[in-house]
């Protein structure tokens, strides 16, 4: 971008050069809540606590915390905590942080991280309580930086005119500070000194949107650019070859599947279902539109998810285990004749802003045809399908998901609870489900774990979501710079510039 | 014989019918035909052409079979290239024709009957040019869900205020010649006077703006297939193939690239040969 | 001052065609030289290849000398420049398109003026020398009349200094009594400047009245060359005789018995028309009998063509009536023979959709073309293929098929040449005779009504300013308008004629 | 007509374009599948409660007709509303992406007219010459090459190839020659396309002119060339002129599909994604805009030629007779 430019400052320090393929307008996880969000607002807000690159839970604006039966949360705050201005962070800040991203007319994408009608209560000027109105142990995670809390300044906020647009710079607590934002076109950073954990050792990181693949590859092969993110699978070569570049492929715990709405016919029919289940040649999808990166989904929560409790082999071994069907044509033609159900045809819709799932669903579509299952692969706005989702048009639908926290429970609450917490987007109802969800809210999330495995194995046992693939992503990054530390977990830190370092 | 004034037109008109029209022209006509035999019987020049392979996806130009190599879900390039010939090109001769029809109609009335007429038909063609045509497309087929003809019906709506005024101007400027009024004093029906009378000397302007529109609809649709608002996944297609390739470029650029160059040499053709009838028609001048 | 201009062996080619066959040609002194010659004899072209102005394809070849000098015929622009203005001044043919719309007359004349005498030149003199006064400098030329333009035009070219001035049928756009005066102006700046001229025209009664040297071009070749009076009285070239021959042919005839007196067939009253802010006609009454033919007469823009519209319904009148008393409708036949029919259609078509639509038989397509004489094997081509005398003919014959009682001719051959003009008005008067059609002859020429119409009405400014028979009114003309029309048209009248041709009236 | 009310009744015609856009616009939205409210939450649990909260905010469950008048009503007094999708007030949400399209596209109708009025008049000088016809079929094949294939191409030569321009981003906001610098390439891509038009309509109002009695009698009193070739622009330049307002259209147009490529954050990638969305304050104020832009700069032009041609505006003498007669 910049390099070239004329009148460049070259006195000032080399930012590292991110490339995002994305496109954002307005720093607000609030109104904007894309992955790329999350990760400039981690670095620039904090919430009361945030994640580590070992995927653990660890403090930040909160030294320390205990719930009693998952319910009254208590929060003893760190006193050294200053917002970039140089302002202490206070209590009533983050009281009024946690009202405003729980207020769905200000924050309407992250305001479902907090149940209806919980109370915040300041105890001392250090001590923070929150009542819920019901059990919820992993509420944990809606108080991060990963979820749903990036605390600001009240006064700062209240006066602001456009938070996160480039009137109004963000203003937060984390180790980096935005310098300048240019919507749509870049964000610069600069190392906050004021941060409680030190001034970070990369002094200023730009993140550059690119959303042409193609333009990001080209600047990436000329140095313009240090570090690109997400990739495609396909340009991972490309990268590759570039003189002295490195490429990184992560497990990025996203989940990509199909979901049967039960209210559609004859998806009702538990052989039908079964029978696309086993028509869907996972491997072969991974293989060919995927190059063989993304690992095959045996679950509709990826074995990384698990992090704060489970190694992820553990994880993997467990998740394996659980009922999914296999790619077998034979066993997909048996389930269809035992259905009764006769040939029909259907439509797979799949968002614009994934062209793999449209070509997945030609895959699908191809082998279904052979079972007597006629499927027209449609192409619509990704904001349309987001509305659609699971409002009983669409017989197969697909789910495309990469959690924000480490929750393990937070697909399977959001798939099956039926008493609200979740959308059930299959809308399916099984009363012997909800009593291990009930487990889940109320228990940790070590001892819960099984009923969480239960709850997901009865749910694919009776094929209401067939997984196919857990992502794996890409980054590359030329030999300016080098990366330590890299995990799934890196970029959900709270400072997670601190893993890079200029290689000169 | 009688010399006047002016018969230099009379004296040159028979040598230019013996000449061959220039090797641009004959070359654009040559491809264009190919183009249109692939239009006409697709699956005889490519069958199967969607038909997938997954396990020989993404193969790059010149493998065994596959000339010009797969795309990510093994179908092979050049079946796509002439299957998608029909729907790269049926979309395009519909917002022509379909432009056309609502110029012709629109326009000569207007243009033949002036008046109150006129004027709604000419605000409309005006109010319409006035507006950010290729906005509005992708408005239009974004909000109403895109799809191909979607985008068609757009287009020929964006498209009919060009032919609307060409048309009308056209007969208007023969309404006022002496031989269409000659036409008048002999009590001719007005159907009979704009069929019969006007629109062979304006059928070359016509013709010569409806190859064009083929040439535009081509860009216009490719442009919206760029933008996801074209035809289906499914469905082969060069706009498709186009931006669908772009992920491809370094394993398989032969995807990309032959659908952009398909694309460009079939409307540059459809342009040459409608410049020539053009010029041709000696209507270049004015 | 004197220019000496030689010019031997011209011949100019245009793609293959050889369009100037080896002409010589010597101009000393400051003599004025006619050229004349039908239309497409190559006058223009001669004209044009001694400043450098053909057309782009157009290859000539010859020795070309300028006082003394040799100077390559197909030279660079930039060389031409040394020639054009200074050496030879042009006057254009059409005062209407020679000037550039956008600027003001006085800049114009100014532009051609060389650089070091621009400073002291006298803008207001120069317009003087040519009968404008000065503030015509402040305007743009379609502010000014015809005549005015061309008076621009003559000044623009002399402001140039030219040592010869070429005047390619200067006055043929413009109506006669302008052309009177233009052509007066340009003998009166010659005598003054006592610079040589040559006159381009395809009427040798005006060259012979206006030049000294006469020279007849035919098919790219110079035909017959000599004095005035030698080349007009005793002509030894066909093409010099023809030219003359359809010239006499005009001013011998006696007056047309045309007014036969019959019933009346068409009444106009009163009619009024109005243009926004252009009255076009005011009161304007007419009859025309059966089988008589009528003139109507007068400058252009009088109101002529917008009467004759009125009176076929093609144009309504604002008030007034207008009555038929017979079958049917007049019809009528325009000026412009390259207009007057469908290019699109075959001459077959044309005649017999005609035929159709006035419910006639379509085996009196014989009849038609017979009485129009269209030689049968044109009913097989285009209009393209046809001269301008056939188009005319047909389009008479269209204009016959539903059998009206009366025919229009708005000008209809005042765009052919004279050749054609008198075959085409011996037709229309044979069919006057042998059909007892009436005919309704609009025209500004008025030898030409002399030849055909028995009564005339004269137009001005949208009124009807007089009328009669027509010896009437050539004779004794009551209205200056009318006096003016017939001086004017009489160019050649005896006074500033060296010969002793006879002026028609 | 006089003059105040030629402008007059330009400008109320552009007034009506814009009335009658916005409610096709408006309608359009409204009647299209989507809900901007859903949309914002994104593909979370969400209640039903929430919901109509949030289309409480923005008035979306209001009839058609009532929230269409209110947006006029908020319009006229110059209120646009909050961006749903940003909520924040639409003109502070747009300002920054129609800052770049402006510059975008105003450099490239600055070179879009100097490249196709110049080849327009190079070639209709050259007509049928070799010239001309190359300048005829190159700009044929710019016309015929899709600018966002033309514009990847452009950016692998000359950007990274030859390293002349930068590869993407608009620069340093504020530092205006270097936002120029970054978007020369993309402003040449667009040119290509549209210039191809301005040489078609130059050429052919030149080619008049070229061969016009008055170019033939001003060369033949040996006026320089050059300003030959100015007298005939200057006659030439009302169709050029009035093409103007196509021309913005047709850049305007040609934004959308180049932006991305060269990473550009104008109005084009606003316009789409708030399309989806559904956000219909920021479409209808960008479409409007636009619209009101093209609409008042072909007025304007418009009313630059009215007053440019003196046979229209002074009021002739009274000889009107001098028509032609032969
Ligand atoms: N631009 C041109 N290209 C080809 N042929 C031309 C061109 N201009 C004139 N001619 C031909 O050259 C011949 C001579 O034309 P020219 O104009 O000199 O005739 P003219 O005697 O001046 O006739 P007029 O009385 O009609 O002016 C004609 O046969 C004409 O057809
Ligand atoms: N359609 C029209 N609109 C406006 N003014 C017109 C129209 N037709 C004719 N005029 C005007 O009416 C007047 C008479 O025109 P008309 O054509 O009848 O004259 P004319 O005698 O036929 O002239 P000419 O000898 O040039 O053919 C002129 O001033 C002309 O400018
Ligand atoms: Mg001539
Ligand atoms: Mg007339």
């Amino acid at each position: 971008g910049n390099s070239n430019a004329p009148g460049n400052d070259a006195a000032k320090e080399k930012p590292l050069v991110i490339a995002v393929p994305d496109s954002i307008n307005l720093l607000e996880a609030g109104q904007e809540g894309s992955v790329i969000q999350y990760y400039i607002q981690q670095i620039v807000n904090e919430g009361l606590v945030a994640i580590g690159e070992d995927g653990k839970i660890h403090p930040a604006l909160a030294e320390s915390w205990e719930d009693e039966n998952s319910t009254v949360w208590t929060f003893n705050l760190r006193k050294d905590a200053k917002f970039s201005d140089g302002s202490p962070v206070t209590i009533d800040d983050i009281i009024y942080s946690i009202e405003r991203s729980a207020d769905p007319e200000q924050s309407p994408s992250i305001a479902y991280f907090y149940p209806e009608g919980f109370t915040t209560e300041k105890v001392d000027e250090s001590t923070l309580k929150i009542t819920l109105p019901h059990a919820q142990s992993n509420f944990i995670w809606s108080i991060s930086n990963n979820g749903g809390l990036f605390v600001t300044k009240k006064e700062w906020a209240e006066n602001a005119e456009a938070i996160g647009s480039a009137k109004d710079l963000l203003l937060g607590s984390g180790p980096y500070k935005v310098a300048e934002f240019s919507p749509g076109s870049h964000v610069t950073l600069e190392a906050s000194d004021t941060w409680w954990g030190g001034t970070p050792e990369v002094k200023q990181v730009r993140i550059d949107f690119i959303s042409d693949n193609q333009t990001r590859l080209l600047a990436f092969k000329q140095g313009d650019v240090d570090f690109a993110f997400d990739i495609p699978i396909s340009q991972i070569g490309d990268y590759q070859s570039v003189n002295g570049a490195k490429v990184q492929t992560y497990k990025d715990r996203s989940y990509v599947g199909l979901t049967f709405d039960l209210t559609v016919k004859p998806f009702d029919n538990e052989h039908v279902r079964k029978a696309v289940a086993y028509a869907i040649d996972s491997q072969g999808i991974i293989d060919s539109i995927k190059d063989g990166y993304p690992e095959k989904a045996t679950a509709f929560t990826a074995p990384e998810q698990f992090a704060t409790v489970l190694s992820a082999d553990d994880a993997r071994e467990k998740l394996n285990a659980l009922t999914h069907y296999e790619y077998n044509m034979e066993k997909a033609k048996e389930e269809f004749a035992l259905s009764g159900a006769a040939p029909f045809s259907t439509t797979i819709y799949y968002p614009d802003s994934n062209q793999d799932l449209g070509k997945a669903s030609l895959v699908i579509a191809d082998s279904l045809k052979e079972i007597g299952i006629t499927v027209d692969v449609q192409e619509i706005p990704v904001e349309q399908w987001l509305n659609e989702m699971g409002s009983g048009t669409k017989g197969i639908d697909w789910m495309d998901y990469r959690p924000p926290t480490l929750d393990p429970a937070e697909i399977a609450i959001w798939f099956l609870d039926t008493t609200g917490q979740g959308t059930n987007p299959a809308n399916w109802t099984d009363p012997s489900v909800q009593p291990y969800l009930q487990a889940v809210y109320e228990k940790s999330a070590e001892e819960g774990l099984d009923d969480l495995l239960k709850g997901i194995d009865i749910a694919q046992e009776q094929a209401i979501y067939a997984p196919i693939w857990w992502g794996e992503a890409a980054v590359a990054y030329n030999s300016s710079i080098e990366v330590d530390n890299f995990t799934s977990y890196t970029f959900l830190s709270q400072n997670w510039p601190k893993n890079f370092s200029f290689t000169k | 014989m009688e010399s006047t004034t002016k018969d230099k037109k009379l004296k040159f008109s028979p040598a230019k019918k013996l000449e061959l029209p220039p090797l641009r022209i004959i070359l654009s006509v040559f491809f264009l035909l190919i183009i249109a035999l692939w239009m006409a019987f697709p699956s005889l020049f490519a069958p199967d052409a969607l038909s997938l392979d997954i396990h020989n996806a993404k193969l790059p130009a010149g493998s065994a079979g596959h000339l010009l190599g797969t795309d990510a879900l093994g179908r092979d390039v050049l079946k796509l290239l002439i299957a998608g010939t029909d729907s790269a090109m049926i979309g395009p001769l519909c917002i022509a024709a379909g432009s056309l029809i609502i110029g012709l109609v629109l326009g000569s009335t207007a243009g033949w009957f002036g008046g109150f007429w006129d004027k709604i038909v000419s605000a409309y063609a005006d109010l319409t040019l006035s507006m950010p045509s290729m906005l509005l497309a992708i408005v239009a087929a974004a909000i109403i869900g895109g799809g191909y003809w979607v985008s068609v019906l757009v287009m020929i709506i964006l498209y009919s205020p060009f032919d609307i005024r060409l048309v009308r101007s056209a007969v208007m400027q023969q309404k006022s010649k002496p031989y269409i009024e000659s036409t008048k004093m002999l009590n001719l029906g007005t159907v009979n006077i704009l069929a019969k009378h006007i629109f062979p000397n304006i059928a070359m302007v016509v013709l010569v703006n409806f190859f064009l529109n083929i040439a535009y609809g081509l860009m216009s649709m490719s442009s919206l297939s760029f933008l996801g608002l074209g035809v289906g996944p499914k469905e082969a297609d060069w706009g498709r193939q186009l931006s669908d390739g772009r992920e491809l470029l370094s394993q398989n650029p032969a995807m990309s690239l032959s659908a952009g160059i398909i694309i460009i040499v079939t409307a540059v053709s459809i342009n040459l040969i409608g410049s020539y009838l053009l010029e041709r028609g000696g209507f270049d001048d004015n | 001052m004197t220019i000496k201009i030689e010019v031997s062996g011209l011949q100019v080619q245009i793609s293959g065609n050889e369009i100037l066959k080896g002409i010589d040609f010597k101009l000393e002194g400051s003599e004025s030289v006619g050229i004349v010659g039908q239309s497409g004899s190559g006058k223009t072209m001669m004209m044009r290849s001694l400043i450098g102005l053909l057309p782009n394809q157009a290859k000539p070849s010859g020795d070309y000398r300028i006082d003394e000098q040799s100077f390559s015929l197909d030279a660079r622009e930039k060389q031409w420049a040394k020639i054009r203005g200074s050496a030879i001044g042009m006057v254009m043919q059409d005062p209407f398109t020679a000037l550039d719309p956008l600027k003001k007359c006085g800049k114009q004349i100014l532009d051609g003026v060389p650089k070091q005498k621009k400073a002291d030149f006298d803008i207001a003199s120069a317009l003087k020398e040519v009968g404008l006064p000065a503030d015509a400098a402040d305007r743009y030329p379609f502010e000014l009349s015809g005549g005015q333009r061309q008076r621009i035009v003559i000044a623009a070219s002399l402001a140039t200094q030219p040592r010869l001035l070429i005047a390619d049928e200067a006055t043929t756009a413009l109506d006669v009594i302008t052309q009177k005066e233009i052509l007066d102006l340009i003998d009166s700046i010659r005598s003054v400047r006592a610079m040589p001229l040559i006159v381009i025209t395809h009427n040798i009664r005006l060259a012979k009245t206006r030049c000294d040297r006469i020279l007849v071009m035919e098919n790219g070749k110079i035909v017959e060359e000599g004095s005035a009076l030698k080349v007009t009285e005793q002509p030894c070239s066909e093409a010099a005789k023809e030219l003359i021959e359809a010239d006499r042919f005009l001013q011998v005839k006696s007056f047309s018995d045309s007014y036969s007196g019959g019933d009346t067939l068409l009444r106009a009253v009163n009619l009024n028309k109005r243009f926004g802010s252009v009255t076009a006609l005011t009161d304007v009454s007419i009859d025309v009998c059966a089988g008589e033919c009528v003139g109507i007469v007068g400058q252009s823009g009088s109101g002529k063509t917008t009467l004759a519209r009125c009176l076929v319904g093609l144009t309504k009148a604002d008030s007034g009536s207008v009555k038929y008393f017979g079958g049917n409708r007049a019809q009528i036949v325009f000026q412009d023979p390259y207009a007057s029919l469908n290019p699109a259609h075959t001459i077959r078509y044309i005649l017999e959709s005609a035929l159709k639509a006035s419910n006639r038989p379509l085996s009196e397509l014989e009849e038609l073309i017979s009485l129009a004489e269209v030689p049968e094997e044109l009913l097989d081509r285009k209009p393209a293929k046809l001269s301008g005398g056939q188009r005319q003919r047909v389009a008479i014959a269209r204009a016959l098929a539903p059998r009206p009682d009366l025919l229009i001719c708005d000008e209809s051959v005042s765009a052919l040449d004279v050749v054609v003009q008198n075959q085409i008005l011996n037709m229309l008067e044979k069919l006057r005779r042998d059909r007892c059609l009436a005919v309704l002859f609009i025209t500004h020429d008025l030898s030409v009504l002399r030849m055909i119409a028995g009564r005339v009405y004269v137009m001005n400014e949208g009124h009807v300013v007089e009328h009669g028979t027509t010896r009437q009114i050539f004779e004794s003309a009551k209205n200056s308008y009318t006096k003016t029309l017939i001086e004017a048209a009489a160019f050649g009248s005896a006074e500033s004629a060296p010969g002793e041709l006879v002026p028609f009236i | 007509m006089s003059k105040t009310r030629f402008i007059a009744k330009r400008l109320l015609e552009c007034l009506v374009s814009l009335v009658v856009m916005s409610f096709v616009i408006f309608s359009l939205l409204y009647i299209a599948p989507g809900d901007p409210a859903r949309s914002l939450v994104g593909a979370k649990k969400v209640t039903p409660e929430l919901l109509s909260k949030i289309r409480e905010q923005y008035h979306l469950d209001d009839p058609f007709l009532t929230q269409y008048t209110r947006w006029v009503h908020d319009a006229v007094s110059l209120e646009f509303g909050n961006s749903i999708k940003a909520g924040y007030p639409v003109i502070d949400y747009i300002a920054p992406h129609a800052a770049v399209t402006f510059q975008l596209v105003g450099l490239s109708l600055l070179l879009s007219i100097i490249i196709g009025v110049g080849l327009g008049v190079v070639s209709a000088r050259r007509k049928g010459r070799l010239t001309d016809r190359i300048i005829d079929i190159s700009s044929i094949i710019g016309t015929c090459s899709p600018s966002f294939a033309l514009g990847l191409v452009l950016l692998y030569v000359f950007s990274y190839q030859f390293g002349i321009f930068p590869m993407y981003g608009i620069g340093e906001p504020g530092n205006l020659p270097d936002v120029l610098w970054h978007l020369i390439l993309p402003a040449i891509t667009l040119t290509v396309g549209v210039s191809a038009l301005l040489i078609k309509i130059t050429r052919s109002a030149m080619l008049k002119e070229v061969s016009s009695d008055y170019a033939v009698f001003m060369r033949a009193r040996a006026i320089p060339t050059g300003k030959i070739v100015f007298s005939q622009l200057k006659n030439a330049s009302a169709p050029v002129l009035t093409s103007t307002g196509l021309v913005l259209a047709s850049l305007f147009g040609a934004t959308v599909l180049i932006e991305n490529v060269f990473s550009i954050p104008g109005l084009g990638v606003l316009l789409t994604t708030s399309v989806t969305f559904r956000d219909v304050p920021v479409v209808q104020f960008i479409a409007l805009m636009l619209g009101g832009i093209i609409c008042l700069t072909s007025a304007f032009v418009d009313i630059l030629v009215y007053f440019f041609n003196p046979t229209i505006h002074r009021t002739p003498n009274n000889d009107k007779k001098a028509k032609g007669a032969s």
